[in-house]
């Protein structure tokens, strides 16, 4: 199950909903907005979305997932609107027999969700200024380089 | 002349003031209808870095647009 | 922090205490009883540990974690005692800036937990046997395989 | 004679069936004194597969005893 969130979402009962007597892993990765990018200070997040194709393209990825890796369960929730530092942006949990399995499912799906899936970043910064990442162009001031967190 | 539906995210939301409009266009593909729309609303980003999504899947930059098609043209993402 | 615990605890709970303003990821392994291993039903397990020396290689390992991997913190707490199905046996809880330092932190200490602390794990079959996993000899039903959950 | 504390954990505490005992003994070493056991109650674990620990602190098999060690014999762990 992928999909988008406008409100908090409690992580740990997401986590509860994947309780399985054959599990033996379960692994969680969470995206907190921090207060820091590429060295300048951030107030806030906004994360933006489009719904129906983000919602798509997140399945797919939670769909290879389960066939690329000996998994039982992955789950993905990724909040938009107005973010405050520490607050959750992104949660992806998954349930194996065997931690390998889990460990290199979660890894998967939350680089091919950077990756892949209709979301937006805009960085509010202590200086007034914002930029969208990775959508800076040439002159721009902002970095062009890929978030990294 | 196609009659499409445009929805707009992120930065070209903010670069064209609206987050959807209706129009006509000459334009036979969504690459070729990113481009009337850049050269028309100024839109920093080159039509190289921008994928493009018609009724909510997306597709090839060539991909023939016909009447009624949703266009949505997709910034670099940035998600998590 | 590593420390070993004769009751359930509240894992939600542990990760707030990992809550900073500088991290972008936090990764988390759960280890849950299983109902098979080795493929026999399980009824339960017991964990037993040396608790001084535990908590010691448990800490050294937490330490070589954060000197390895560009890490902000990193907790394990382990149960003793006799667990249930789906009970949570252990949690490592890793924060970071990036995601790939949590990760590989987080796979790290669970590794090295599972091998070096003196925590040993007996399980209960469904057929009323009982096997102290890694302590098989020749001759002895129960597998000599390592645990791979 | 040396005289030492032992504990014992797992299948060691059920084979010997208690989980602590104070004992004086001729070995001198931590290895000797598991052998010394070993013969004693029958424990399954052969030697090389068994570390040892005095005074809460992993040592080598060849460590040498001393009055009032407190010795712990580990077999092979197995968490999470």
């Amino acid at each position: 199950m992928f999909r988008l969130s406008a409100q908090p979402f409690d992580p740990a009962a997401l986590q509860r909903t994947l309780d399985d007597e054959r599990a033996g892993a379960c692994v969680t990765f969470e995206g907190w907005v921090r207060n820091r990018n590429e060295g300048q200070p951030v107030n806030s997040l906004e994360y933006e979305g489009y719904a129906p194709l983000a919602e798509k393209e997140g399945s797919r990825i939670l769909e290879e997932a389960q066939a690329r890796f000996p998994i039982l369960s992955a789950v993905c929730i990724h909040r938009v609107g107005h973010l405050k530092l520490g607050e959750l942006a992104v949660w992806v949990g998954v349930t194996a027999e065997h931690r390998g399995a889990a460990f290199d499912a979660c890894r998967y799906i939350i680089d091919e969700a950077k990756a892949r899936v209709p979301i937006w970043k805009k960085e509010h910064y202590a200086s007034g200024e914002t930029a969208w990442i990775n959508c800076a162009t040439r002159g721009d001031h902002a970095t062009d380089a890929p978030p990294a967190h | 002349m196609t009659s499409v539906r445009i929805q707009y995210f992120a930065i070209l939301r903010e670069q064209r003031g609206l987050a959807e409009e209706d129009l006509t266009t000459n334009a036979a593909t969504a690459q070729d209808l990113y481009e009337e729309l850049r050269a028309r609303h100024r839109f920093t980003l080159p039509a190289a870095r921008i994928r493009a999504a018609v009724n909510d899947e997306f597709v090839a930059a060539g991909a023939p647009l016909k009447n009624g098609d949703r266009v949505v043209f997709i910034p670099p993402v940035a998600g998590g």
